[in-house]
C-alpha cells in the first residue's frame, strides 16, 4: 500500500498497462518528452518511447481519428486531450464513427480519451469545461469520470480494457490536491457501477467528480445538525448505474443531484428523470439539482465562484428538503 | 511494373461485376425494394477497383462510398452486399445500415461513416499500428474531390507525412461534389497539388483506367510497405449519373457526359485486352457472365433472406455491454 | 391565406427575410443554382444570385465559422446542413465560438443553422439523427424544432432576427408530407414560447418536432377510450418554456413526455427534472419518457420502426399512467 | 512601398508598449495578482504590431493569443487590459475573460477563442461580408505554425482561395508549438508552403524584422482590398519564453535561443531606425519612456479598480435573452 495523488494514479494506470499489454499506446500533443500540459505521461516517454507516448501535430480530429483506426486494427490507444475543452475538435470523429462503428458494423472501437476538465482553477471559458453534456445523447460512448484517486486509477484501467470508446474525465482541480492508498496490485473499477461514497439515512446527494468532495464537506457539516446524507458518487456516467440511484432513493426518499455541469441538460437532469420514473412513489419531497447556472465558466474569481456549486449551496439545498 | 494476364483479367471481372451489381441495385431502387437512396460508381469504378486490388490481403482498405468496388475485389460476396442493400438479416450490417455504408474487419475493410473524408485519420490509425507494431502492412484510403475540402482529409494528410506512415490517400477526382464542380471547391488546377502542402509525393492518373490505378496504386504500397511513407494519388474520373438516384444532375453539360462516355473505364479495359491479345472477345463474355451469374444469384437469395427481427434494433450498441443493473 | 407544405414555409421564410434585409444571406453545400439537397432553397439562386446564395466547399467547420465571422460584422447568414448530421463537423465553432462571443466579449453572434434532421425516412445512422442533444448542454445557443408549417414559417423568421446563434431543427419527414393555412402578411413565432396544440385534462404529452403528430394520433384514439389529453409543443428546446410546462403539469397532473431522440440525456430528461423540481405536489404518477432508444437510428424498416416512438407507445404509456 | 518616419516611431512605440506591458503582466503573475496562467509574445512582438499596424481603421483583426500588440495598436488601452488581466469589472471582458481572450468590436478586434485556427474561418466570414457588401474592407487572421495543422485553417485557406476573399493570412511560425518543433509537426520546409495546396500567394518573412512585416502586410492588405484575393504570409520568429510562464521550455537548445537573441525585434527596429536616421537614442528614450509611463497608469488603474460583482456571472449569455417566464 502507498500514498498517491489523483494524478500519479493516472500514470500509475497508463504505466501498468502499457507494460502489461503492448498494444495500449498514448497519443496527444506535448505528451512525449514533454510529459503533456499536466505532466501526467512525464517519464513515460524515456520508458517507452517515441512510438508508444506520440506526440502529433495539433489536430484533434485527426489523431483521434487515428486512434479510432488504430483501435480497429487490434491497438487500445488512449488520446489525451490538452484541455477536456479541445474535444470539440474530434466531435465527429468520436459520435460518428467512434460511438457507431460497433453497432453499424460490428467493430470495437477501444480507445479512451483523457479529458482534462473542470473549473476552479482559474482557466476560464476555454480550460475550464465539463464536456460530458457534449456525449451525454450519444448511444456508444461511455463516460466516467473518478472523483478518487483509487478510482482515478481503477476506472482508468477498466477504460483501457474496455472494447467501447471511453471518454475517461480527470479533473484538473483533483490532480495534486488529493489522494488515496492504493494497493500494490493490479486491480480495476468496473465501469458502470457507482459507489455510496458515505452512508446516510436522510437525503441522498448523487453527484460524481470534484463535487464528490463538495458534497462529502456538505455532509460533514449537515451532520452537526442532525441530518444524515448518504452521497452517491456515480463514477461512471454513461450508461448510468440505476441500480444504485434507485437503491438510495428508496432507502433516503428525498434526493439532491449535485454536480458541475451546467444545469440545463446535464447528467443531473437524466438521473432525476430516471427517479421520477423508476422510484416516483418513494419519493418524499421534489428532486433538487445543485449546478452550475446556465453560463460558460467565467474567469473573474468572484465570479468563477458563484458559478462552481459550494458545499454552502448543497447544505440550502438539503435544508430545504429537510423541511419538506 | 509487368502485371500477369490473370490479373488483368481479374481487374476485367471486377469491373464488369462492380458495374452490373450496382446497375441492378439501381433497378431494384427504382423498383422500391431498395430503401433510402443510392449512390453507384458507375463510369468510375476503375478506381475502387484498381486500388483495392493493389492491396495484399492483410492490408487495410478505407473507402468512401463510390468505392463498392473494394468489397467485392476484397472478397464479400455479391449475396451479403445485395442482402445489405435490401434491408436483409443476411447483409453485410444485418440491416442496421444501407447502401455503402458497410465494413467488414475480417475482409480488411473499414465501414464507411458518411461525413466525408473521415475515413483519412481512420485510415492513418491503421497505418501507424502497423509502424509501431513494425508489420509490412499498408493502408489505402479514399475519398472525393469535394472531401478534400475537408479538415480532417488536411490533419490525416499531415499526419501522415510526418509520421512516414504506410498509407496510399486516393482521391476519386469525379468533377464535382455532388453539384458543385470543382472549381467552386479548390482554386488549384489538379487536386494532387493539395499534398504540395504536406511534403507528400502524389500522383496524378487517369481514373478510368485500371490498368493505371492499379500499377500507381500497387507502386505507392509498396513505397509505403517498404517505408517510404504515403502518397496521394488524384485519379480523374467523372461522375456519370447524378449524386444519387435522386438527383437528374442537369447541372452537368451534356459535352462533358459524351466526351467520358468514350472513356469509359470498361471499354478501356476491354479494348487494351483485346488490342494488346490478352483475352478474345469470348473470354470476356464469359468473364462477364461469370458476373452476370453472381448477381442474379446474390439477388435471389437477397430476396429470399429473411428480414431482421425488430429487436436486434436495441443489441450491438457496444462490444462491451454493461451489464443490466 | 394559401396552404403550403413545411418545406415552401421554410423556403417562404427564407425569401421573405432576404428580401426585406440585405444582410441576410444563405450558405452551405450545393444551395446555390441546384437549390440544397432537399430543394429548400430553389429558385432562391436566380432571385438573389451567388453570393448571398452561396455554394461553399465540402467544409462545414469553415463554412460555419465563415457565417459567425460574417454575423460579427452585421450580417445575418442562414447555414445550411445538408443533413443535420453533418453539423458534428462544425461543433467546436458553434460550441466555443458562436455561443460564446457575446458572454466572452459582448459581440452578438446572429447566425441561424438549418438543420434537415430526424428519421423515419429509411435514412440509417448518418442520414436520421436527432442533433439537438450535442446542443442542449451548452450555454448560448437557442434551438428551435417546428412541428408545423405555420411555426416552421414564424420560427426561422424569428431566428434570423434573433440576435444569437440558432439551430433550427427542420423535419425532413415533414417536409413534404403536412401543410398549414398560412396568414399572407409577415409574421414571426417568437422564440421560447411552447404552444398548446391539443387541449385536454387527464394528462398532459409534452413534445416537439414530428412527434407532436404522433401525439395527435395518439390523443385521437385515446379519446375514443374516454381519455383527455393536452398535448404541448414546446417549439423551442433551449431554452424551454417553463412557464407552458409547469401550468399544464399543474393542470392535467400526469405527464408523458415524447421524443424521437435518443432517451438518455435527451430533452425528456430536462422537463422532467423541471417538473420534478417545480411541480413535485401536483404530481399524480411518475413521469413517463417514450424516446427513442438508446442506439444509432438503424436502417432496416423493420428495426426503424421499433426505433421511432409510434402513436401505441404514446397510448400505452398514457394507459399505463391512467391507471396509476 | 515608402514607410512615413511616423509611422516608424509608432511601430518602434508599440514594441515596446508591447513588451513592457507583457513585461509587467508577467511580474504581476509571478506576484500571484494575475490568476489562471500567462502567454505572452516575448521576442515575437513584431509579428502582431507589424500586421495590425497595416490595417485601417475599419478593418478587421481576428487575433491568436501571442497578438496582444494588436489590441495596442488598435486603440485599446493599457488600463483595460491590466484591468482585463487582473479580472476586474473594468477590463476588456469585465471579468468574464483572461488573458489574451478579450475582443471589442467597437476596435474592430474579434474575440480569440482559444481553439487555435478557429479564428481562421472566423476571419473569412467577415471577409465575405465585406465582399457581398462591396465595401473595401480587409481582414487580418493569425494563428501559429501549430495551428496550421488544424482542420479549420484547411477550411479557411480554401474557401478564402476559392471566393478570392479580402483576407490575409498572418502565421506566426515560431519554431514551437507548445513543446513541439516545427519538424514533429509537418513534413515541410516553410509553413508558407501550405498556401500552394489553395493556389494561394504567399510570402515567408522575417517575423522579427517590424517593418517587414508591415511592409509585407500592407501590400497584401492592398491586393486584397483591390479585389486580388487573400495571402498567407509567414512570419518567421522564435518564441523566447517557454509556451507559458509554467513552462521552462528545457526543450528548446540554448543556442537556438542565444542565436535569435541577437535578432531580438526591439534591438533590430532600434538599430534600424538609428543607422538609418530616422531618430535619435534620446528620441527613442523619450517613446519608451511614454510606453512605460502608460503600463504605470494602468497598472495604477488596475489595481484600483472594482471587481466585478459576482453576480456578473449569470448574464450576458444572450444578446437577446428570453423572457424568463
Ligand atoms: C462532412 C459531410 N458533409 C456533407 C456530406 C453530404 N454529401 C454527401 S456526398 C457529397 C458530395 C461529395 O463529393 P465528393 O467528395 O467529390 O464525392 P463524389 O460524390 O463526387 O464521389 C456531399 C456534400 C457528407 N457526406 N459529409
Ligand atoms: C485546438 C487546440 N488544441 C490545443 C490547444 C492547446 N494549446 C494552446 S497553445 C498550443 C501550442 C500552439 O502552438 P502554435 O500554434 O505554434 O502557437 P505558439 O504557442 O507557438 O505561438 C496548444 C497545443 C489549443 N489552444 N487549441
Ligand atoms: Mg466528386
Ligand atoms: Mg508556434
Amino acid at each position: 500500500m502507498k500514498e498517491i495523488t489523483y494524478l500519479e494514479a493516472i500514470k500509475e494506470a497508463l504505466d501498468e498497462e502499457m507494460t502489461r499489454d503492448p498494444s495500449v499506446f498514448v497519443l496527444g500533443e506535448d505528451v512525449g518528452a514533454y510529459g503533456g500540459a499536466f505532466r501526467v505521461t512525464e517519464g513515460l516517454y524515456e520508458k517507452y518511447g517515441d512510438w508508444r507516448i506520440l506526440d502529433t501535430p495539433l489536430s484533434e480530429s485527426g489523431f483521434t481519428g487515428a486512434a479510432i483506426g488504430a483501435a480497429l486494427v487490434g491497438m487500445r490507444p488512449v488520446v489525451e486531450m490538452q484541455f477536456a475543452d479541445f474535444i470539440s475538435c474530434a466531435f465527429d470523429q468520436l459520435v460518428n464513427v467512434a460511438a457507431k462503428n460497433h453497432y453499424r458494423w460490428g467493430a470495437p472501437t477501444p480507445i479512451v480519451v483523457r479529458a482534462p476538465y473542470g473549473g476552479n482553477i482559474h482557466g476560464g471559458p476555454y480550460h475550464s469545461q465539463n464536456i460530458e453534456g457534449f456525449f451525454f445523447n450519444v448511444p456508444g460512448i461511455k463516460i466516467v469520470a473518478p472523483a478518487t484517486a483509487y478510482d482515478a486509477k481503477g476506472l482508468l484501467k477498466a477504460a483501457i480494457r474496455d472494447n467501447d470508446p471511453v471518454i475517461y474525465c480527470e479533473h484538473k482541480y483533483l490532480y495534486r490536491r488529493i489522494k488515496d492508498t492504493i494497493p500494490e496490485e493490479d486491480y480495476i473499477v468496473p465501469i458502470g457501477k457507482a459507489r455510496i461514497a458515505l452512508e446516510g439515512s436522510d437525503v441522498s446527494v448523487i453527484t460524481y467528480g470534484a463535487m464528490v468532495h463538495t458534497a462529502i464537506e456538505a455532509a460533514r457539516s449537515l451532520k452537526d445538525n442532525g441530518i444524515s446524507c448518504e452521497i452517491v458518487d456515480l463514477r461512471t456516467i454513461l450508461p448510468l448505474d440505476k441500480k444504485t440511484i434507485i437503491d438510495t432513493v428508496k432507502k433516503t426518499n428525498k434526493v439532491v443531484i449535485l454536480h458541475e455541469q451546467t444545469k440545463t441538460g446535464g447528467v443531473g437532469a437524466e438521473v432525476s428523470a430516471l427517479i421520477s420514473e423508476y422510484c416516483f412513489d418513494y419519493l418524499d419531497g421534489p428532486i433538487i439539482r445543485v449546478a452550475a447556472p446556465d453560463t460558460p465558466v467565467p474567469f473573474s474569481a468572484q465570479m468563477e465562484e458563484v458559478f462552481i456549486p459550494q458545499a454552502k449551496d448543497v447544505i440550502a439545498a438539503v435544508e430545504k428538503l429537510m423541511r419538506y | 511494373m509487368e502485371i500477369k494476364r490473370e490479373d488483368l483479367l481479374n481487374l476485367y471481372y471486377y469491373l464488369k461485376f462492380t458495374r452490373r451489381l450496382e446497375d441492378r441495385i439501381t433497378s431494384l431502387y427504382h423498383q422500391g425494394k431498395i430503401l433510402g437512396g443510392v449512390w453507384t460508381s458507375n463510369g468510375m469504378e476503375a478506381i475502387s477497383v484498381g486500388y483495392s486490388y493493389a492491396l495484399e490481403k492483410n492490408d487495410i482498405a478505407a473507402p468512401y462510398f463510390r468505392d463498392i468496388g473494394v468489397f467485392l475485389v476484397r472478397g464479400i460476396t455479391a449475396k451479403r452486399i445485395m442482402a445489405h442493400y435490401l434491408g436483409k438479416k443476411t447483409g453485410v450490417s444485418g440491416g442496421r445500415e444501407g447502401n455503402v455504408h458497410m465494413g467488414d474487419l475480417n475482409f480488411g475493410i473499414f465501414g464507411f461513416p458518411s461525413h466525408l473524408a473521415d475515413n483519412y485519420p481512420v485510415g492513418t490509425g491503421a497505418a501507424l499500428a502497423f509502424k509501431i507494431r513494425g508489420e509490412k502492412r499498408v493502408v489505402a484510403a479514399c475519398t472525393g474531390d469535394g472531401g478534400t475540402s475537408r479538415g480532417d482529409f488536411h490533419e490525416a494528410m499531415n499526419f501522415a507525412a510526418v509520421r512516414k506512415l504506410p498509407i496510399v490517400f486516393i482521391c476519386n477526382n469525379n468533377q464535382y461534389a455532388y453539384s458543385t464542380p470543382v472549381r467552386f471547391q479548390m482554386a488549384i488546377r489538379n487536386v494532387a497539388e493539395r499534398a504540395l502542402a504536406y511534403g507528400m509525393n502524389s500522383k496524378t492518373v487517369d481514373g478510368n483506367n485500371v490498368v493505371e490505378v492499379y500499377k500507381t496504386a500497387r507502386e505507392a504500397c509498396e513505397i509505403a510497405r517498404n517505408g517510404g511513407g504515403p502518397t496521394f494519388i488524384e485519379c480523374k474520373t467523372m461522375r456519370m449519373h447524378g449524386h444519387s438516384e435522386h438527383d437528374s444532375a442537369k447541372y452537368v453539360p451534356k459535352e462533358l457526359l459524351e466526351e467520358w462516355k468514350k472513356k469509359d473505364p470498361i471499354l478501356t479495359m476491354e479494348k487494351y485486352l483485346l488490342e494488346n491479345s490478352f483475352a478474345k472477345k469470348d473470354e470476356l463474355d464469359g468473364i462477364d457472365l461469370r458476373a452476370k451469374k453472381e448477381i442474379e444469384d446474390a439477388e435471389k437469395f437477397a430476396e429470399e433472406s429473411p428480414y431482421p427481427d425488430p429487436g436486434e434494433c436495441f443489441k450491438g450498441v457496444y462490444a462491451t455491454p454493461i451489464e443490466a443493473t
